[in-house]
Parts: structure tokens; sequence; C-alpha cells
């Protein structure tokens, strides 16, 4: 299904959900409805997109306003056509990004990741925790202002400074 | 020849059998003073055997054996149901057909 | 040097078994228990009956002692022995009830009249006791009955065993 | 005096050090032969062909370091593998490596004792061997180790029973539970012909009591890393390893034993037909364990229990009916 | 057993079945797990925070690192993003040669696969042989780009070098030779009862399941569906060639160990057409801001010479512009989220791996499972450390 | 996608019944194998030789003369994916620069190739070598003279 | 086991025990199982057919710490990953040796990172080091020909102690770019 029709048919259920259309096979929602909206994209028999592919997080640190600082996308794959559609979210810092956990099995962990690299908090989201990096890791390491090499680089590293699940 | 010690020691084990069998609560403790009194009973049987020079005290013991084998099946079974069910083999806790 | 292998392996039962009920441990229970099996196999072996020895140690160390440690092992006991200690639960009446008994056993041990023997226990008398040969005639001619017998009672066991174990 | 004192302690001086050595040996045979199913040498360069590798092992093993973890029940945990090895080597006694000769006007007998209940005395001390297994797994204080443990005991309760079925098999046909008997009674035709399904099921069975591949659900080292004996280190753990190469060493001798007739053989002497039809039978074990993988250890369980316990029952039945008839 | 009575039982990150560092926490009754909880990140290397301060051109060796068991098919991914985000047509022999490499390092992946999954399941030997085989493609790997394990073959723009003769004669002697190889794992394992019985009807994942949690690759394609990237979204030439995609229909160990051994034969036939089809040409675009110019045009003409400085020090540029692009690694849907700023670093590089959600999937793939098909199952899905944990 | 792009592989699945038959294939194919030769290479004492294009230890390269090819321009430095070159570079009064010290960290180094390839005077190349192992991060350190024959550092070993 | 500390003194006893012992130490190491990145398969590949590290009596990869000698940390420690290490290597018994395979375990190599470890040695000790990334398998043999090498001068009765920070030494100052 092209972009076109996936509009149409979007907007047909959740109507004002799109923001706008930013790509050839991208849309843009609203913040506000972003939950309803992907729940039809998954659910709709037409659109049927019901593989999650990916999250990405992006940290544009130097966008005005900051509660639009990070972009979210969703990739998502429709499994009859194999057709793709990307799904793209600004958050702020603060905001509570509504989970999709329930909707796409696979949005547990990427959730989780983007949690635990970029800070991104989700509402609703089961397990909410840090995947990648151990418990007491300061900082998200793939926000901008992260130093790459972290805090403690040139230091003696000491084991018991890492505390595990 | 030598057949009271021989009784002895059956009677000393047997004694300490039940012995343990009064004092001890861990069901499987108990269990196994069980088949202390077995072993016992069964060395007193061999020991007349040999003396009377005939099969019935060894076939005796043999039944033994398998009084203690089908007990022992059965036993364990229970008491792995009631872990199951209590947590617990204590056997001062299992007083359901106490009134 | 008979006497004394005797008096050895006696010791041995009765110390073991006494280990049996004072281990605070399950498994060590179990342990004792399966040297006790063998020093009253070494008894019985002391008796000429090999056979019967065997026997002990296959039914008793080989089955059932592995069938309990499986038991214990499965329950996780290691420690449930920590809350039941022997002393506890000696009431005193208790006490003298398995004095008495303990005496009275001991007499009738040592003073059980060899009279109920038939002959002595002579090196010729033992010569060719306790081979299979004559426990296979016995259990096939005369004992046939209760040996069938027995042999209903372990499959009843067995099935019983497998109706609790089942789950629900 | 020479025949009760000194000739049964040449014995068993000998028989001591030449099975250790064998059993020693053994450990390189396996590597050495999965090697070359391997498409690889094996140990090669300590000695020729690392025929020093097995002395090495002991001799770096015998100076490692002991640890005993804190959580482990320590007596019980320093017990387990002196079961293990010691009944191992216990059962060498009764096993008949070839047949009696005379020297010196004295009849030598190449068994150090051959008890009436011969066979049931190795059916029980097998069973003990398992002990050090259960215990080892148990004491560790290891999780992994607990469940070798439980599996190891699991395994020994199920097939003892198809083992001795498929020993009664034999029993009933040679009418004695004496090993030194029943190879002599299997001069001519040996017991692999006469009873190829015993022999199958004792093969089967005495692999899993073995607890080797693909029966070896007490170690699995992808599943349990290694079982049972997962915290044993230097010693211990070696006679843990030479424990269970003694075992397999006598499993071989008795599938020998009791199948392929012993030392019976053309041309050669007793002796070493039997250790060629021995080796022959850890070759199979090796070259089993290279191919096949590892069964589950509920089907482990079925396949006791479903097959090889009615199948060597229908064996007795069998042949009890076919003795009854002729 | 009671209710908390279960045993829980720590595998990993130090075990041997584990590949590598993955912790699954599994709570046992009896052997029965009743739940499984994989925990990831000790292999947390950080390789997209380093990709962003890495120029285009020295993030390739990063993406050797991902998914390490098939290096080249995650070369494949990233440089073929990269150009996708540059808008760069790559020469036909680059694409050919870069499929040849792609398809090597997924044998090479599924190599590893076979011989860890049938080490864990107990057979020891397949191993052996799996990687013998194995060595024939690193020694191509050597012939070609200079590294066994780690090719770092691929540069923004088309390959590092033209083929050698050796090369060639060596692709086509694996070509010959691995049909019968791959003969002899079908003899050890596929028909072998013990195999059977410990891999069927073990791990089953409905195809509804698998598209919900995110499978891609040979584990989706042992459900049923057909969803290869090669044939959903071509790349790299890949609908120049003959290949089918095989499929599965339960779901469980065995039917992906069968799509896993059936793509062993898939990707051997599109090796064997691209090798013999290899069309002439440069293996690499002349562009001048983003390949290298050879050595003796940089020593003669002092432009290049000036060109190469720039180039280097700063590296290729790439637009303001976001991408995704996917390829089908070894493992599945190996994707790459590239966001230019109009540098010549990446402004932010997202890896999107296969390995990941395929762990993530763990937890329903084991419930109920005894823990020896704990060790088949996640044997079967074939996880990857180093592209989970980035 | 249609059907003909599809190979169903539970066709591939066995049949049924089939026990004895497998075992003694797979035997077979293993005893087979116990026979053939192995393929070992034999390290210490075998070796085989590295492609053309093996990246092993670098080499900084000579001209006839024994003078270093190198001009300290510093590209490598600057490519290097780990960083793993340092170079601090010298220029005499004549103007010809020369580095008055190349170290490169082998342990750091990945053996990419990117230094050998940006290289405008192909003056530093990766050699052959590839099984130096040393007790002691400090020895990996490469200097000037160290870098100028890395063939030295090859393990002898019988 | 014990007795090595009680042999103590320079007698030709003790000098020819010493001898023998590190032959055996020598001929018999035992690597663990423990595999973290990309090295782990160059150090798989170097168990088997092709390379066979069996042939040095090594290829009893055991998979619990307590039976191995030398732990291969082949592939990047991450910080994560660093306490397990050091727990394996706690776990092992004594005397044991540790090659830090490849550019990763050995120094972060091209992770310089907020997530890698710089560097095993920050919290075990390392005998030998291998460059590569990952090092070809000959390399691994010619490690642990290495370790060899150093077993056989060793001393029965004192293994080097190693508290942490005191083998380990400081990092190549870091490179300053040259543009």
């Amino acid at each position: 299904m092209d972009i076109k029709g996936i509009v149409s048919r979007l907007e047909k259920t959740d109507p004002g959900a799109i923001d706008r259309v930013s790509g050839e096979n991208e849309i843009t929602l609203n913040f506000n409805d972003f939950n309803k909206a992907m729940q039809t994209l998954h659910d709709d028999k037409s659109l049927c997109f019901d593989m999650l592919v990916d999250i990405v997080a992006i940290d544009r640190i130097d966008r005005m306003p900051q509660s639009h600082r990070f972009d979210l996308v969703y990739i998502l794959l429709c499994s009859k056509d194999f057709s793709r559609l990307l799904v793209r979210l600004a958050a702020g810092e603060d905001n509570e990004v509504p989970s999709v956990s329930s909707i796409w099995a696979s949005a547990d962990w990427a959730e989780r990741e983007v949690y635990d690299l970029m800070g991104i908090t989700f509402s609703g989201h089961p397990n909410l925790r840090r995947i990648l990096t151990w418990k007491n890791f300061e900082g998200h390491p793939l926000r901008k202002d992260f130093p790459l090499e972290g805090k403690d680089f040139d230091q003696q590293f000491d084991t018991t400074s890492i505390e595990d699940y | 020849m030598y057949q009271n010690v021989y009784l002895t020691f059956s009677a000393l084990l047997f004694a300490i059998g039940a012995f343990g069998v009064l004092t001890r609560k861990n069901a499987i403790v108990v269990f196994l003073c069980i088949e202390i009194m077995l072993g016992a009973a069964n060395l007193a049987f061999i020991v007349f055997t040999a003396a009377n020079q005939s099969a019935e005290g060894i076939f005796m013991v043999m039944c033994v054996m398998a009084v203690a084998g089908a007990e022992a099946a059965v036993g364990l079974a229970i008491f792995v149901l009631l872990y199951r069910k209590t947590g617990s083999i204590n056997i001062d806790k299992f007083n359901l057909l106490k009134w | 040097m008979e006497l004394f292998a005797i008096l050895l392996f006696g010791i041995a039962a009765t110390t073991t078994a006494l280990f049996v009920i004072f281990s605070k441990n399950t498994v060590h229970s179990a342990l004792w228990m399966v040297a006790n099996c063998f020093t009253v196999a070494v008894l019985f072996l002391l008796l000429n009956s090999q056979f019967i020895a065997i026997l002990q140690i296959i039914v008793y160390a080989g089955a059932i002692m592995m069938f309990i440690l499986y038991a214990i092992m499965m329950l996780n006991l290691k420690k449930a022995g920590d809350e039941d200690q022997v002393k506890n639960n000696l009431a005193p009446g208790r006490l003298l009830i398995l004095g008495l008994f303990f005496i009275g056993l001991i007499i009738l041990g040592i003073g059980f009249s060899p009279q109920a023997l038939k002959g002595g226990m002579g090196a010729d008398a033992l010569a060719g006791f306790g081979e299979i040969n004559l426990v296979a005639n016995y259990i096939f001619s005369k004992g046939l009955i209760p040996f069938e017998l027995v042999s209903v009672l372990l499959t009843a066991a067995v099935v019983g065993a497998v109706y609790l174990a089942k789950k629900d | 005096m020479i025949d009760f004192f000194i000739i049964p302690v040449i014995k068993v001086i000998i028989l001591f050090t030449v099975c250790l050595l064998i059993v020693a040996y053994t450990t390189w045979a396996e590597r050495k032969i999965l090697g070359h199913i391997q498409l690889r040498y094996g140990p090669m360069r300590v000695g020729w062909h690392g025929l020093l590798q097995p002395i090495a092992d002991g001799i770096k093993n015998f100076f490692k370091e002991e640890v005993i973890p804190d959580n482990a029940d320590k007596a019980v945990f320093l017990l387990a593998p002196v079961i293990s090895i010691s009944v191992a080597i216990i059962l060498l006694a009764i096993i008949p490596f070839g047949e009696p000769f005379t020297i010196f006007g004295k009849k030598i007998t190449l068994w150090l004792a051959n008890p009436s209940i011969g066979i049931l005395f190795i059916l029980g001390f097998a069973t003990l061997g398992s002990y050090g297994t259960i215990l080892g797994g148990w004491s560790s204080g290891n999780k992994y180790g607990y469940m070798g443990g439980l599996r190891a005991s699991a395994m020994i309760l199920s097939y003892e029973l198809s083992l001795a079925f498929a020993v009664i098999s034999i029993i009933m046909m040679t009418g004695s539970l004496s090993l030194v008997d029943m190879v002599s009674a299997q001069h001519g035709l040996w017991n692999v012909v006469k009873q190829p399904v015993a022999f199958f099921v004792f093969l089967i069975s005495g692999t899993a009591e073995l607890n080797r591949t693909p029966f070896d659900m007490p170690e699995a080292e992808s599943e349990l890393c290694c079982g049972y004996n997962v915290e044993y280190s230097s010693m211990k753990f070696a006679l843990f390893f030479l424990a269970e190469y003694t075992h397999m060493f006598v499993f071989a001798s008795l599938v020998t034993t009791l199948f392929l007739g012993g030392w019976h053989g053309p041309f050669l002497p007793g002796i070493v037909w039997f250790f060629i039809k021995t080796f022959a039978i850890i070759f199979v074990c090796i070259w089993v364990r290279a191919t096949f993988p590892r069964l589950r250890y509920d089907k482990v369980m079925k396949l006791e229990w479903k097959f090889l316990l009615p199948v060597a029952l229908a064996n007795v039945i069998v042949t009890g009916a076919v003795m009854a008839l002729v | 057993m009671a209710e908390g009575k279960t045993i829980t039982l720590n595998m990993g990150p130090h075990h041997p079945a584990t590949h590598g560092v993955l912790r699954v926490e599994v709570e046992l009754d009896g052997e029965i797990i009743v739940k499984a909880t994989p925990y990831i990140g000790y292999l947390h290397r950080g390789i997209e925070k380093l990709a962003e301060s890495k120029n285009y051109q020295q993030a390739i060796p990063l993406s050797d690192r991902l998914d390490y068991a098939s290096a080249s098919a995650n070369n494949m991914g990233y440089c073929t993003a990269v150009e996708k985000l540059m808008g760069i047509e790559v020469p036909k022999r680059a694409q050919y040669l870069r499929v040849i490499m792609a398809e090597l390092a997924r044998i090479m992946g599924h190599h590893l696969w076979i011989g860890t999954h049938a080490l864990d399941i107990g057979a020891m030997t397949v191993i052996f042989y799996a990687f013998r085989d194995r060595e024939m493609i690193m020694d191509i790997n050597e012939e070609i780009a200079g590294y066994r394990l780690t090719p770092t073959f691929f540069r923004i723009g088309g390959v590092a070098a033209d083929t050698t003769p050796d090369f060639i004669k060596k692709v086509r002697e694996f070509v010959k030779w691995f049909p019968k190889a791959l003969q002899g794992y079908h003899t050890l394992l596929t028909e072998n009862k013990i195999w059977t019985t410990r891999t069927m009807g073990i791990g089953p994942i409905s195809a509804k399941d698998a598209i919900n949690a995110g499978l891609t690759g040979p584990s989706l394609r042992g459900s049923g569906v057909a969803y290869d990237i090669r044939k959903a979204f071509p790349y790299s030439s890949y609908d120049d060639f003959d290949f089918k995609i095989p499929v599965g229909e339960k779901g469980d160990v065995y039917d992906r160990y069968l799509v896993r051994m059936e793509e062993f034969a898939q990707s051997i036939k599109i090796i064997d057409q691209a090798i013999e089809n290899l069309p002439e040409g440069p293996v690499a675009i002349d562009s001048p801001w983003i390949t290298n110019p050879d050595l003796v045009s940089v020593q003669t003409d002092i432009s290049e010479l000036a060109r190469r400085f720039v180039l280097h020090t700063k590296g290729p540029v790439g637009p303001d512009k976001e991408v995704y692009h996917a390829v089908e690694g070894a493992k599945g849907e190996l994707g790459f989220y590239l966001v230019g700023d109009g540098t010549e670093h990446p402004f932010r590089m997202k890896v999107r791996s296969p390995c990941f959600y395929l762990a993530s999937a763990l937890p329903r793939l084991l419930v109920g499972h005894m823990i020896a098909d704990a060790i088949a199952i996640i044997g079967s899905i074939d996880v990857v450390l180093g592209e989970i944990d980035r | 996608m249609d059907k003909s792009e599809i190979i169903n592989v539970s066709g591939m699945r066995p049949e049924k019944g089939k026990y004895v038959l497998p075992f003694l294939k797979g035997l077979a194919y293993t005893l087979k194998n116990f026979f053939s030769k192995p393929v070992t290479l034999q390290y210490p004492t075998q070796k085989t030789k590295r492609s053309e294009r093996w990246r092993g230890l670098h080499r900084l390269n000579v001209d006839e003369s024994g003078k270093l090819l190198c001009v300290a321009c510093g590209l490598c430095a600057a490519i290097c994916p780990p960083k793993a070159i340092t170079i601090i570079p010298y220029e005499d009064e004549g103007g010809t620069r020369y580095p008055e010290k190349f170290v490169i960290d082998e342990l750091r180094c990945i053996f990419c190739g990117f230094c050998q390839e940006v290289c405008p005077k192909g003056a530093i190349s990766l050699t052959g070598v590839y099984d130096y192992v040393d007790y002691n991060r400090r020895d990996f350190i490469f200097d000037i003279e160290k870098l100028k024959k890395p063939e030295t550092f090859e393990f002898k070993g019988k | 086991m014990g007795i090595e500390n009680q042999l103590t003194g320079d007698n030709i006893l003790v000098t020819s025990l010493n001898k023998l012992v590190n032959w055996s130490r020598s001929n018999s190491v035992w690597p663990c199982t423990f595999g973290l990145a990309c090295c782990a398969l160059e150090m798989i590949a170097t168990s088997l057919a092709s390379f066979d590290i069996s042939r040095f009596g090594s290829e009893v990869f055991r998979p619990s710490p307590r039976q191995s000698d030398l732990l291969i940390v082949a592939g990047t420690v991450s910080k994560k990953m660093a306490p397990m290490v050091k727990r394996v290597y706690d776990q092992m018994a004594d005397p044991k040796w540790v090659i830090a395979m490849g550019a990763c375990a050995s120094c972060g190599g091209t992770f310089q990172s907020y997530a890698v470890l710089q560097g095993v040695d920050q919290i075990i000790p390392v005998d030998v080091y291998l460059p590569g990334c990952p090092p070809r398998p000959e390399a691994l043999l010619a490690g642990l020909m290495k370790i060899q090498e150093k077993i056989r001068t060793e001393n029965l009765n004192q293994r080097p102690d190693f508290k942490p920070g005191e083998r380990y030494e400081t990092q190549v100052p870091k490179v300053e770019l040259i543009r």
C-alpha cells in the first residue's frame, strides 16, 4: 500500500492523528493521538503493519523548542506485501511517550533500549529498566551531551563499582 | 558359634532403630530408622537360618527386602506429596487425623 | 579372629546406626545408613551367606538408599534437619520407657537361649550354605505362593507410588 | 602362605598398576581417536604422538590448588571422589582377564577373585559408584552440580534395571553367577550370537550407566557446565575423571566377558584376545560419543522404561521359553 | 512442587551454551522452565556512539564487529546504507563481489551456527567438519581482503580491491566442494533419531507470534513467513540471481534447522552464479570526494594528492538526510538507520540488529520447555552477542 | 512474493520410523573420516604462506639509501580508527619532513589496513607477520626502529 | 594440592621436582571455555581441526573455571562484564595463567568508549598479550607456547601474587592527532 492509501485510511479512523507526511514512506504523528494511531496501523486489516522492525531515537540537541528534542522513528513492516512505513514522533525530555509494547511484543526491548541509551521514558511499559548498560550507570550514553569516553575513562577501573541486575 | 553376639547386635540395632523412630521428627530419618530395624530383623533371620541350615530364613529376608522396597516406594511418594502440599516433612505437623 | 571381626563390624553397625539418628543433616543420615547397610552386609558375609550380603548391598545400598537420596535431594532438605534435635524430643517419661525397652531387648538378645537352634554352627554345617541353588529350590517349590504374593505386593507398591506421585 | 598371601598381593599390584595405566591411556586413546575422527591429530607434542600426555595431566592435577567452596558440605565433598574411584577399582578385582596357566607348578589364575556371586557383585558395586557422582553434585553447593547429581541418581535407578535383566538372560544360559563360568561357557559360541538382544540392551544401558554421550546427563557440558563435578578442582577432579574411565574400562571388559567370549579366540593367547575385544568396545564407546547428539533427560527415561526394559524382559521370557523347550 | 519451590538458575554470562555472554535467568520447576529472563549488555561496546565520533569510512571496521560471525554481511549493510544516504550507485562488478562476500559471510555465520548448535545438543563432531569448511572461506577472505574474520573489505562506493586469480580459483573450489560437505552435515544430523527428538516440536513459534515479536531471518522463515530482504527489497543486484527462499511450517527448532541448511545450498547457488557471471569493470566508483584515488595518480598529480588529504583528514560527507536501509544478514534483517548532518560524521547511526529481537523473544520461546531444550532453542535462534549489545 | 521463489523445507523432514539406518550412516561417516588424513596445520613446524594482502605487523618502508619514505603527513594517524598511530613530525632546514617519532601501538591496532591505503607515499605497509606475541604491553609500542624490521618479531618456536 | 608449599629450600629434590611439575604444567594447560566476542571465534577455530590446540594437550576446554589453568580473555571486556571476568579468574585454582587475546582484551582496541574496559589487565594479571583484531589462530598457539615457555621458568612454590593495579602498566599516552 502506498503512502497515500495509508494516510487516507488513517485519516478515516483517527482524524488529526497525522501531523504531516514527511517522506516517501514516512508519516509524522501527533503526540496526543499517537497510541491510537499506532493501534490502528497494527489492527486495520488493510494496513496490517504487524511487525515493529525497530525504534530509533535521535537526539536533536540543538533543536528548539527542547520539548521536541528527540525524534522517535518507528519502523513498521506489513507482513502481507512487505512494505515499510516509518512513523515519526517528536518528544521532549520530560514527555512520557505512550508505550506500544502491548501492540508489538518487539517494542518491549526496543523501548527499554531507547530508555537506556537516550533517556526517553515510556508510559505503560511493563518493565522499563536499563538493558544494555548496568544498573548504576549514570546518564544516557547516546545523548549528544554525553562524552564518548564516559566519565572515568582514564582511571583505574574497579569491578565493585558495577552493580548489575 | 557366636550366635549370641550376632543376636545382641541385632537387638541393639533394633533398639536404636526404635529409638530413632520415636525421637526423630524428620519423616525421612524415621524412615531410615525403620530400615535399620528391618535390617536388624534380617540379621536375626540369617543367624537362625545359618544355625538351622534351611532356606526359610533366607527367603524371609528376601521378603523383608521386598517389603522394604515397597515401603520405600510408597513412603517416599507420600513424603514427596506431603512436602508439595505443606512444604515440610516434619511428622509432628501432620496431625490432621488427630482430634 | 572371627569373634573379633564380628565385634568390629557389629560395633560399626551400631555406631553407624546411631549416627543415622543423631546426624542433623538428612543427607548425612542417609549416608550413614548406607554405611550401616554395608556393615550389616559384612555381618551377613561372616555368617557365610554371600548371596544375602550382596542382595543387601544391591537392594538396600543400591536401590532403596539411592531412591531415598534422590527424594531428599529433590526435596532439597539440606537444612530441614536443623529444626528437630533429638534432645528436645526426649520427654522424661518417654526416656524411661525407652530405657526399659533397651534393657529388655539387650537381655533378650544376650540371653536368647540357644535351645531354639537345632544344631551348632560348625564349619561343616556352613559349607554349601548360602548358595543360590538352595534358595532357588525353596522359592520355586515350597515358597512359591508367598513369592508370588511378594511380587503382587511390589506391583501394588509401584502402582501406589505412581498414583501418589502423579501431580494433583 | 604363597598361595594365600604372596600371589594375591603380586596380582593386586600388577592389576592395580597395569589397569590404572591402561585407564590413563584410555584418556589418551579417547583424545587421539576423537582427534582423528575430527580430522585432527590429538595430542602430539608431549612425547611421541603425545604419549606422555596422561602423565603430564596427572602430575599437573596433583600439584594444582585444592578449592573447597564455602557452601560445600566439606566431608561429603571430600568423600565423593574417593567413593567413585575406589568402587571403580574394586570392580576390577573379579574380572577374568585370561585363562589360568601354570607356572612353577603353581596354577595362576588371571583374576583376583572368583566369588560365586560374581556378576551380582559387579551390579551391586557399579551402582555404588554413582554415589560418588550424586554426592559430589549435591555437596558442591552449586546448582549445576545439584542438578547433575539429581540427574545421575535418576539415571542410575532406571538403567540398573535393564542392565540387570540383560545379565539375567546370560545367567539363565550359563546357570552360574560366576564370571569365570560364564566365560568358560562361551567356548565355541559367543553369547553375542546367542543373545544379540541382551547384548544391545547391555551396551546401551551400560553406556547410560557410564554417563557417556549420548547419555551424559549428569555432566552435559553445554547444559550444566560440568554437572556434578563443577566445583571440583585438582586431584579430586582427576579422581572423578579417572573413575569415569575406570568404569568405562570395567564396562568394556564386562561386555567382553559376558558377550564376546572373554579370553576365547584363535591363535593368540587369551589375555591378548581379551584386551583386543575390550579395546574394541572402548573404541565403539568413543566412536559413538563422536557421532551422536545427546538425548534429553526425559527421553532417556522414556527410552529406558518404554523400550529397553520391556525388550530386556521379553528377552528373558523368550530365553526361558527356549531353554524350557530345548 | 509447591509454589515458591522453584530453583533459579543463572545461565551465563559465562556458560558454554549461551554463545558468548548472554545471560538467561531461568526459573526451574524440576527440569521445566517456568520463567526465563534474558539479560544482555555484557558485550555493550557503544558502537553506535563510537560511530558518531568517526567519519563514514572509519566506521566500516566497527560494522565488521557487529555480527562477527558473518562480518562481510554487516559491511554490506553499512556500506549500502551509507551509499543510499549519499546517493551513490556502485559499479556492477563491485556489487557482484559484494554479493559473493556477503553470501560467503552468510555461510560462515551458518557454519558457526550449525557447529555450536550441534555441540550444544551434544554432537561434538559437526563443529569440526563445519569449521574445516569455514576455514576455506577464511582463506578466501584472506586472499581478497587480507584478514580472516573481519575482512573490512567493503568501502563506501565499492570494494577495497579487485579480485586476484587465486580468489576466483578458491571460490570455485569452494562452490564445488561445499555441497559434498553439506551432505555430510545432513548425514550426521538430519535423519538422526536423537537429533530429531531433540529438535522436533521444541520451541515452536507461530507465524503471527514471530512477526509480533519482531523475528526476522531464518527464525521467521522457519515459522513460514517468506520474508527475505534480498527478495522483498533487493539491493546490490540480488535480483539478478536465481535463488529460492526456504520456509518452514511449524516454526520449531527443527524447522529453523532445515531452513538454515537449505540456505547453505541457496547461498552456494548465488555465489556460483555471481562468480561465473562476474562483470568486468571498476570495483569502486570514481568519485572525487568519496573514494581513494590510486597511489600512482597521487604521486604524480598534486591535485589528486590534495584531494586525498582532504578526503582522509575529513572523510566523505554525508548529506543532511535520514535513511533506513536494511539487508539480509545471516541472522535476519540487519538495518542501519543513518542520520547525516552535512558533515563527515554520521549524526546518528542506529543498528537494527536481528539478534536483539531474537533474544527478546527468548522468554516466550523457553517457557514450558526443559533446560536441555533451552540450550537447543538458544542455539536454534542463533544469536550473536556482538550484534545484540552493539 | 510468488510461490516459485519459495522452498518449503517440510519436505525434507525425515519419514517416520527410520531409526537404525541413520545411526549407521552417521557412524559410517565418522568412521570414514577417522581413516582420512587430518587437515591440521602443525603450526610451529609448518607454516602457511600469507596472502599478499595479509594485514600483519606494520613496516615503515625505506628507499634504497635506507631513508624512511614517510614524510610525517599524518594521514595514517588521522584515518586510524582506534587512533593507534602517533606521529611527531620534524622538518629540517631543507624543508624535508620526516617523522621525529613514529609510534604504533600494535596492541591497540585493529589491522584494518586503512593506513596503508591512505598513505600517499607508500611509506607504511602491512606485512605478513601474524604471530607476534609477548609478555608485556610495553613491547607492543613499536617505534621507528622496530617498525623498520617487523619480520624479526615473527614467533620462533619449535 | 598444597604439597608444594611444604617444599622449600634449594636441594636437588626440589629442583628436579620443580622441573617435572613445570614440564607437566606446561604440557597440560587446560583453558577455560570463556568466549566474549569476536576473538572467541578464532579461539574456537584454534581448538578445531585446522589448527588443533589439542596437539599441545590443551583441547580440554573445561566449562568450569575450577578445573582450568588458562583463562583466554577472548574479546572485548565491557565494564558490565568485567566483574564476571574477575570472578571467573578468582574461581580458578592456582596456578593459573591469562592470555589477553586481541586488541580489545589487551587495551580496549578500537572501542575507546564509555562501556569498554581499556585492557583486562586493569582487573586481572595478564601473562601474554596477543595483538590483532582478532589474532590468527596461529597467534593464539604462539601465545600458548609463550605461556609454556613462561611456565618452564617458574618456581614451584612461588607464584607471583597480583594485586589489582600492580602489574597494570599505564596506557600509551593519548594520541595527539596531527592534521
